[in-house]
């Protein structure tokens, strides 16, 4: 137990905080301090790590903790982080803080809903500190079932067959993931579960031909990896508003970091020789999540066919295999994750205002709702990759470096992947002209009123968030890039 | 041995022989007659045939067992059950024609594999020993001691299953 | 005669005994898959345990004269068939007294 | 030089508390703090210009000062994202062009705009706008210029779409947006080519002629043409989008939907143009390692300039008709490069564009304010709802004349010399290339007369209130405006910009000035035939040629093509297909699977049948077929 | 002869002490002290699980007959907390007035049942292991039917005891086969003569469906959900955790120990068992609208899971075995126990009664909840743990195909434990079950088992210490 774990034990203590409240205030008063204190301690590790690494510290993982757990299967609770962690773990802390924010006012059941939504955070964090195969996966695992309750309770619409579907189907994609686990595990020969001891064995090449796709796969489907996406957007379509955030903004990162950290530093041999049937199917799911978002008339659909487009990328990014485009796939991450739970967050907004979340039936609300409105313009912006927000930046790199490799195959991918571009701006203008701009329609909206202070503070964080990241990349982006560096190692191997 | 021997031995096969086609007829008649008394009836012969297998086998206590237990008491059981449960002279009804069949070739086919199995594997080196009587005290001491085989801690244990039945068969079948 | 003679001559062998008891045995669960009456199954219940004894007995008889194990699981067993026979009978009553019926038929209350 | 630090950081903070304060400021004060922003850095680039043209040439030649330049991304060992200044001759003359108009507009909407809502906003848009060019032509490296690129771009789509209520301006700033964004793929795509062969995104590397930087670019084709071509043609594909070179033009009169000064300072002077300032900061590139792309450029310039001209003779919007001549203005620049060397007298094209565009910068900002002028007094923007206006707006009459005949290319005015130096260029470059220019320039006149005379002249239209002249505030940029149309063409533009940035002086080519000025003549007396009173001629001229007539003024179908083409092809037969299949293929597959366990539970449930028999006889068969499988196999 | 060695066999001398103690009690006892007669015998167990739960050296008494080891402790000592806790949780339904006469039969019964368990466990012969399976099975019969006025219990009892004897005898045919091939019944002497001839395989498949109906496993299974539902809902759960856990155990001690041998000849049987006891299970169980049925063909898909650990062969499988049996012990008896609570006091066991149970009844609800999440595997509740164990046992032997087909099943029965919890917790209903109150010793035993599904995944000392005694060929 270091101080990492910490990120594990506040959201802890909120459930028991929350536990034992009695009434709302003392719910408000739990998840707010409770968030605050994560997002303070994802600042003080920032900090940390980075005078760490300024003080010349150069081992791949700083703060690390190594506990025996399970002897006999050589499992430890093992954590640790680089820089990818860290940004990781900033993520999650804007998020889980805006989140809160956005469910101020959730109804009914506050309690139980924070008590879940702690549990997911857990999961969420737990995941990302974790150095061992099996704490991973265990986290892996505790952040997916909350998800069940959360929709299925608060959710809108088909919240029951969208929360049965989505927790069937990233179940099925664990189920791959933990065949690949143990595969590794025991074909590897080490003597640990520990990601970087195992790292120093080298798997049979065999093994690695079907552990690769499984891992890959498994962790693929919560990334929205195409054909195993459709999850996504029944899923978030009935999400509630802060699930939706925490889910889309950082849960289906985790499919991609675990994708990064499992499959391809792992078996860097099978990346090199399988990643084209890969590409293949991430350059699909970026062009044809975009393309789908198009002729979308829900909002939330819209997202989740945007994320899918958006979550490819992060994917496709990882599968060029150099630094470059991996470190554009780790912005990626952090630029969706802020731009995709921003959206979330105004679509939960104006849902709870119009009570319709179909394009068609709403337009002019920029009138109405000028705080919402341009945030959600500002959303869009960001999502078509508005320079001096996050998703330049991201994108960039990612074609910058998916650009690196030099064969026709992987250089018509990238080409082919660069034209979501243009199609993400078609949906979101499509959108953002629809409902925001023209003349009110609906009588009824016309006494609509803007957001409260506490979905202020949600939206203003994570555009604050999304601005910084776009226009002070270059800390986190040289934090991320040093720390893709051993894989890059690995895969020279 | 001699002459004496070679007729004894020839008049016990004779009677095994005859024994085994007993049992195997009562055997079939037993899963078969329509009236469930005749059933039981034949039930008896062929337990009484066993008992006649264990006497050429040499097994008079076993022999005795058989008879005790099984003519004695589960015999008595079972018709105290029939007459409770059956009107004298029911015919009681077997399954339906398909499923007979199907029950029929299955046995047949399980025969035909346990047997082909059996006879080609079985151990058939063997001098049996012409059987002298047992005593009784021998057995006596095997049941009560605690050496390999002997058999004290069934004969204890078995107590106990014995005492549970009974507990729970009262309990079944008291009224109240 | 020359034939019943060679038959006959030499000892009872193994294999009739078991011939025996493997008709006794499949004899039961042709009764068991085939009866209707409660009663009627519990008789081939029956034949299939005796089948078993006999094996042992044969076994120990034949092969094993050394020890007296198969004589005694023998023993047990026949006590163990006892048992199972009383409690089966009393369920078998109890079955009677609640459908005042002891046929298997009736028992499908609870399937799918 | 660091102070050119504050010309861009000026307008970003005024759009920072403008757009924070928003309707919080009262309208004056907005309007006061972008205009005085706009109004300092305007100063200060003056002085920039005037600094950097006295100071800071070394042998004639001006030398490139970056007076300040920080990373901002690495990607690669070699690539990496600066953010800086980079001051030589054309970004200078950029920022003089920029600053210039910008502040006219600034001024010119605080009473155009005045009473609207939204004020501030525009305000804020504005500056936003004006951030974005002067980062644009300041940019070091050609990532940063398509960061800036991409601004611009946005805050062209946000003063398109300034009235959002209005649905076609709505639709007219989407188009924009989108059009350009497909344009910038190409852009992007190049960017990725270049830079990976070359391993750097630096103009200065690029430019420096240093051959070493393109050495592994030899040898590289694919699909017959080669690497660089593909490169640079790709990049121009951004500029052609920018700079609605056809077939990308189609947003740009769409865009007029926009606020008028918004279509003066963006749409007229200085975004458009970034596509011509995009291929004169690449200009070595082309001229050296793309010879056959720059070619083309002049061909699409050409080809553009022609169609665009053809058009505005028969358009009736008159904000349609000076976009469509801002089309036809631009291909002159674009084939001005195209058919440009590289130094001294070949250079001249470059010169030529060059200036030109710092003249129609002036003059066509000129004109859309004056079309705003008449707008604002009408309420209208048909041409058959105008005409006498003369009398009303004299001011506005006299600039908007001067305009006519500076884009027409009269002597003395600015259009006349920088045009006259395309055309010679062009000349130069191929007859047939320059007789074409000529009769393009002859068509620019004529339309441009159409304009001007059915405007002020003919016959005197029903308003529902007097047309009156304009405010001081409007006024005073129109005036402004036409001093610099008048003078500009006197300043010797080849001492400041030119190619290799050596100093050229520029020779009158007596000949082409002579063709041109006269078919420009004899254009503006047809025009003034036909449009000056009215007249049957134009009618009877439209059923002549009435095929080419309904086509130009349907622009030649191309919005339907496109319209074609998105609705009909990416809408219905991609977009709609593939949620079809992602709903009822994939996602069914799923849901398929679901179903199937379920409907295999309901059928094989007579398997638990309650029979007890039945139960043994399954044990039965399964200790059998256990026992024969372990057996026999 | 030495009898003393028999003292050696402290849990069976304890068990039997309250066996006797308890019926002795039950007999003399006035009707003023009666009223005494259970949590006498409640704290009687309890002091016989604490007093024998330390394991001891491992020893062999009456020649071999009967064989410790002290992993046994570990595993008699889950079973006694087992049934424990079902004791507990049939307080309530054995002071209704038709069951308060038979109070003192249902203790003897059930611990005679858990004696032939113990004796199972720790026989080193085909006799006494014989006789311990029928001392675990006959009585069960009469528990089964223990609600004899009851239609569905006499039924159920019915089709126990004819299912129980058939497979009975089918085993001893095949214990007779072995006897007849080996010459031996002593688990040590057989060990070396199997050596894989026909008859002796044909002769182990005849014996081990006997103990395949004891786990049931598909196709062995079908008594199941009927005798599932039949019977009264605490024996159903001892049936379906008690019995079940002493019977996997010995399964595996057998094939490990007896059969070690021919593993390649039984590790294919298991492979195909496994397989199809998962699918089938859960196909079935998708459909269910009771829940005892339901719980029955969860617990059959649970013990195809189990055969994971089994089928390796390992120590750690074996302990990954047991540690499973422990962790589906509490996850499956606090199922039962919301469901006995709940029956007990409104009769409803259908799934739709159970709409909208969280509003009236948050805290069943949620121990109902982590209990099925725990059976489906779900972390942090230990059920995950388990799962893992096992399938890395599994994994470590290189079975990843029977891994993953189990693994892909679990996806089935997450949608099954979800529906559960979604009558419970999503669906409306305008009359759910009203605000039931457990009484005490239900409660008790709801928190024994939620505390146990909480912290014995989290706590590895609960599985290293296992992993200690666990033993392989």
């Amino acid at each position: 137990m270091n101080f990492l774990s910490l990120f594990v034990l506040v959201p802890a203590l909120m459930m028991m905080g929350l536990f034992v409240s009695r009434n709302r205030k003392q719910i408000q008063f739990v998840t707010a301090t409770g968030a605050t204190l994560l997002m303070i301690l994802s600042g003080v590790i920032t900090f940390m790590y980075l005078t760490e690494r300024a003080v010349g510290n150069v081992a791949e993982m700083l703060f690390t903790a190594d506990t025996v757990w399970y002897a006999p299967f050589n499992i430890h609770y093992s954590v640790g982080i680089d820089g990818i962690s860290v940004a990781m773990l900033l993520l999650t802390s804007i998020i889980v803080f805006t989140g809160v924010f956005a469910s101020w006012k959730i109804d009914p059941l506050p309690k139980e809903f924070f008590l879940w939504y702690c549990l997911l955070s857990i999961g969420v964090y737990g995941f990302f500190i974790s150095t061992d195969l099996f704490t991973m996966f265990l986290y892996y695992e505790v952040a997916l079932i909350p998800m069940y309750l959360l929709i299925g309770v608060w959710g809108s619409g088909r919240k029951e067959y969208g929360a049965m579907k989505l927790t069937l189907i990233l179940m099925g994609g664990s189920a791959l993931l933990l065949v690949g686990i143990l595969g590794i595990y025991y074909q590897s020969g080490a003597t640990s579960m520990n990601l970087y001891e195992i790292a120093k064995t080298t798997i049979p090449i065999q093994a690695q031909y079907y552990l690769f796709p499984l891992t890959f796969i498994g962790f693929g489907v919560l990334g929205a990896l195409f054909p195993f996406h459709t999850w996504s957007p029944d899923g978030h379509a009935s999400a509630p508003t802060a699930v939706s955030m925490l889910h889309a903004g950082v849960l289906m990162k985790l499919g991609g970091y675990g994708a990064f950290r499992v499959a391809i530093y792992l078996m860097p041999q099978a990346a090199h020789e399988l990643a084209w049937i890969f590409l293949i199917l991430t350059g699909i799911s970026v062009v044809y999540g975009a393309f789908s978002a198009i002729v979308q008339t829900d909002l939330k659909y819209i997202n989740a066919y945007s994320s899918v487009s958006h979550c490819g990328l992060v994917l496709f990014a990882i599968l060029m295999l150099n630094q470059t485009a991996m470190t554009g796939a780790i912005l990626q991450m952090l630029s969706h994750g802020l731009m995709t739970a921003l959206f979330f967050a105004l679509i939960g907004m104006i849902y709870g205002r119009t009570h319709t979340r179909l394009i068609t039936e709403m337009s002019g609300l920029m009138k109405v709702l000028p705080f919402l409105g341009v945030s959600y313009v500002i959303a869009g912006l960001a999502s078509l990759g508005l320079p001096s927000l996050s998703g330049f930046v991201a994108e960039m790199t990612i074609f910058v470096g998916a650009f690196q490799e030099t064969d026709t195959f992987h250089r018509v991918l990238t080409i082919v992947a660069c034209t979501s571009i243009v199609i993400t701006a078609v949906y979101i203008l499509r959108v953002v002209g629809k409902i925001l701009f023209g003349v009110i329609q609906d009588e009824h909206h016309k006494h609509l009123t803007d957001a409260t202070w506490f979905e202020r503070i949600s939206v203003v964080t994570l555009i604050a968030a999304i601005f910084v990241l776009g226009s002070a990349p270059f800390w986190i982006s040289n934090m991320i890039g040093e720390s893709v560096l051993p894989v890059i190692t690995q895969l020279a191997k | 041995m001699g002459d004496l021997g070679g007729l004894n031995i020839m008049a016990e096969q004779i009677i095994f022989y005859i024994l085994a086609v007993l049992i195997a007829i009562f055997s079939v008649l037993a899963v078969t007659s329509k009236h469930i008394i005749r059933s039981a009836t034949y039930l008896l012969f062929v337990l009484l045939g066993t008992a006649g297998l264990y006497i050429l086998l040499g097994y008079y206590y076993l022999f005795a067992v058989q008879i005790a237990v099984y003519a004695g008491g589960v015999m008595v059981l079972f018709i105290f059950a029939i007459l409770l449960t059956n009107r004298p002279g029911e015919k009681v009804k077997s399954e339906r024609k398909d499923r007979r069949i199907a029950a029929g070739i299955t046995s047949l086919a399980g025969i035909a594999f346990c047997g082909h199995i059996i006879y080609w594997n079985i151990n058939k080196v063997y001098s049996l020993v012409v059987p002298d009587e047992q005593k009784v005290q021998e057995i006596g001491l095997n049941l009560m001691g605690t050496e390999k085989y002997q058999y004290l801690l069934p004969f204890e244990f078995i107590s106990v299953l014995l005492l549970a039945c009974i507990v729970g068969a009262i309990m079944i079948a008291r009224r109240r | 005669m020359d034939i019943l003679n060679n038959m006959l001559s030499g000892q009872v062998p193994i294999e009739a005994y078991l011939g025996v008891s493997l008709i006794m045995f499949f004899a039961g669960i042709y009764g068991f898959l085939s009866r209707k009456n409660l009663l009627m199954i519990l008789v081939s219940i029956e034949l299939m345990l005796n089948a078993a004894d006999i094996n042992f007995v044969v076994f120990n008889r034949y092969l094993y004269p050394g020890q007296m194990e198969g004589f005694f699981f023998a023993l047990f067993a026949i006590a163990i068939a006892a048992c199972e026979t009383a409690v089966a009978i009393a369920i078998i009553i109890n079955i009677y007294r609640n459908l005042t019926s002891v046929e298997v038929g009736e028992l499908d209350e609870m399937k799918e | 030089m660091q102070y050119t630090l504050l010309i861009i950081l000026l307008p970003l903070i005024s759009f920072i508390v403008l757009g924070f304060l928003d309707s919080n400021l009262k309208p004056k004060v907005a309007g006061a703090i972008g205009a005085t922003v706009l109004g300092i850095i305007t100063v200060l680039s003056y002085y920039t210009a005037f600094e950097y043209f006295t100071y800071h040439q070394i042998a004639g030649v001006y030398e490139k000062v970056i007076p300040l330049h920080v990373e901002w991304v690495r990607f690669t060992e070699f690539l990496h994202i600066d953010l800086g200044i980079l001051l030589d001759p054309i970004s200078v003359m950029m920022l003089v062009v920029i600053t210039t108009v910008s502040f006219m507009v600034n001024i010119y909407s605080l009473a155009y705009m005045e009473g609207e809502k939204g004020f501030q906003r525009y305000y804020a848009f504005l500056s936003l706008f004006t951030f974005s060019m002067l980062g644009l032509v300041i940019a070091t490296n050609i990532f940063q210029m398509y960061i800036f690129w991409e601004l611009v771009g946005v805050s062209s789509y946000l003063l398109i779409g300034f009235y959002y209520t209005k649905p076609s301006a709505v639709a007219a700033a989407k188009k924009a947006f989108i059009v350009t964004r497909f344009a910038d793929l190409g852009f992007l795509v190049g960017i990725l080519f270049l830079s990976f062969y070359t391993k750097t995104f630096d103009f200065g590397v690029l430019t420096s002629g240093d051959a070493s930087v393109f050495a592994s670019t030899a040898g590289v084709s694919f699909m017959g043409i080669s690497g660089m071509s593909w490169a640079m043609g790709l990049i121009f594909i951004g500029g052609a989008g920018k700079s609605a070179m056809f077939p990308l033009h189609i947003w740009l009169p769409d865009a007029m939907e926009g606020p008028t000064p918004v279509s003066a300072l963006i749409h007229a002077a200085t975004m458009v143009v970034a596509g011509v300032f995009l291929v004169a900061r690449l200009f070595p590139v082309y001229e050296v390692y793309a010879p056959e792309v720059l070619h083309g450029i002049a061909y699409v310039g050409a080809f553009t300039a022609l169609f665009a001209a053809v058009i505005a003779c028969v358009q009736t919007d008159i904000k349609r008709v000076l976009a469509f001549s801002t089309i036809s203005q631009i291909g002159f620049m674009m084939v001005g490069l195209g058919v440009s060397g590289y130094g001294g007298h070949e250079g001249l094209g470059y010169m030529a564009s060059m200036f030109h565009l710092f003249t129609h910068a002036m003059f066509k900002a000129l004109l859309f304010l004056g079309a705003g002028s008449v707008i604002h007094s009408i309420h209208n923007n048909e041409l058959n709802h105008m005409g006498g206006l003369r009398k009303y707006l004299p001011i506005t009459n006299i600039t908007f004349l001067i305009a006519c005949l500076a884009i027409a290319g009269i002597p003395p005015f600015s259009g006349f010399f920088s045009k006259d130096e395309i055309l010679s260029a062009c000349y130069k470059f191929s007859p047939y290339m320059g007789a074409t220019m000529t009769f393009i320039a002859g068509l620019t006149a004529f339309y441009m007369f159409r304009l001007y005379y059915g405007i002020f002249w003919g016959k005197e239209h029903k308003h529902a209130h007097t047309p009156h002249e304009s405010k001081f505030a409007m006024a005073f940029p129109l005036v402004f405006l036409a001093a610099f149309t008048v003078f500009a063409g006197w300043i010797p533009f080849g001492h400041f910009v030119t190619s290799d940035r050596a100093n050229y002086d520029i020779h009158l080519d007596y000949t082409v000035a002579g063709i041109s000025v006269a078919i420009a003549v004899l254009s503006i007396i047809l025009a003034t035939i036909m449009y000056r009173k009215e007249s049957v001629v134009p009618q009877k001229l439209a059923s002549c040629f009435s095929g080419l007539f309904k086509a130009a003024s349907h622009r030649f179908y191309i919005d339907e093509i496109y319209i074609f083409i998105t609705k009909r092809i990416i809408f219905k037969h991609v977009s709609t297909p593939i949620a079809w299949l992602d709903r009822h293929v994939i996602d069914a597959t799923m849901n398929g699977l679901a179903s199937t366990t379920q409907w295999t539970s309901v059928k094989i449930k007579d398997f638990q049948s309650g029979q007890v028999q039945q139960y043994a006889y399954v044990f039965l068969l399964g200790t059998l077929l256990i026992a024969g499988l372990v057996l026999f196999f | 002869m030495d009898y003393s060695s028999f003292l050696q066999m402290t849990e069976e001398f304890s068990l039997l002490a309250v066996m006797v103690i308890l019926l002795v009690y039950d007999i003399f006892a006035g009707e003023k002290s009666h009223r005494y007669f259970q949590p006498v015998a409640l704290i009687l167990f309890a002091a016989h699980t604490l007093l024998t739960c330390i394991p001891r050296e491992a020893f062999n008494i009456a020649g071999g007959m009967f064989q410790y080891v002290p992993m046994q402790t570990y595993v008699k000592t889950i079973l006694n907390i087992g049934t424990l806790i079902v004791l507990l949780q049939a307080h309530k339904f054995l002071n209704d007035d038709s069951n308060y006469i038979k109070r003192g039969e249902f203790y003897f019964l059930t611990l005679s049942t858990l004696l032939g368990m113990y004796f199972m466990i720790s026989s080193g012969n085909f006799l006494m292991f014989f006789i311990g399976l029928e001392t675990a099975s006959i009585p069960m019969a009469t528990l089964v039917a223990f609600d004899k006025y009851n239609k569905k219990s006499a039924e159920a009892g019915a089709k126990y005891i004819l299912s129980a004897v058939f497979a009975s005898s089918i085993s001893l045919f095949g214990i007779s086969l072995i006897y007849g091939t080996t010459g031996t019944l002593y688990f040590n002497d057989i060990a070396t003569l199997f050596t894989g001839t026909p008859l002796q395989l044909m002769a182990f498949v005849f014996f081990a469906v006997g103990l395949f109906f004891k786990i049931s496993l598909v196709p062995f299974h079908l008594w199941t959900p009927d005798v599932y539902e039949g019977a009264q809902t605490n024996i159903t759960s001892y049936l379906s955790v008690i019995s079940k856990g002493a019977a996997v155990f010995v399964l595996f001690t057998l094939l490990v120990k007896v059969f070690g041998n021919i593993i390649s000849d039984w590790q294919p049987i298991l492979y195909g068992l496994a397989v199809v006891s998962i699918t089938v299970a859960n196909v079935f169980a998708i459909r269910q609208q009771n829940l005892k049925r339901f719980l029955a063909f969860s617990s059959i898909s649970q013990a195809g899971y189990i055969l994971l650990a089994i089928i390796s062969g390992t120590a750690l499988g074996m302990a990954s075995l047991v540690y499973f049996v422990l962790v589906y012990m509490f996850s499956n008896l606090a199922a039962f126990g919301v469901l006995s609570v709940i029956e007990q006091k409104t009769g409803k066991v259908q799934m739709t009664d159970y709409n909208g149970l969280y509003q009236t009844n948050p805290k069943l609800s949620f121990v109902m909840m982590i209990a099925l999440f725990s059976l489906a595997g779900i972390p942090p509740f230990a059920g995950f743990f388990s799962k893992f164990f096992i399938f890395s046992a599994a994994a470590q032997q290189g079975f990843y195909v029977l891994v993953f087909i189990a693994l892909l099943n679990t996806i089935i029965s997450l949608y099954y434990y979800l529906l559960v919890i979604k009558a419970m917790f999503l669906n409306a209903n305008e009359n759910p079950i009203e605000k039931v109150t457990s009484d005490f010793p239900a409660k008790i035993s709801l928190v024994i088992c939620t505390i146990g599904i909480m912290i014995v995944g989290i706590i590895s000392t609960f599985y290293n210490q296992i992993a200690v005694f666990s033993f392989s060929m």
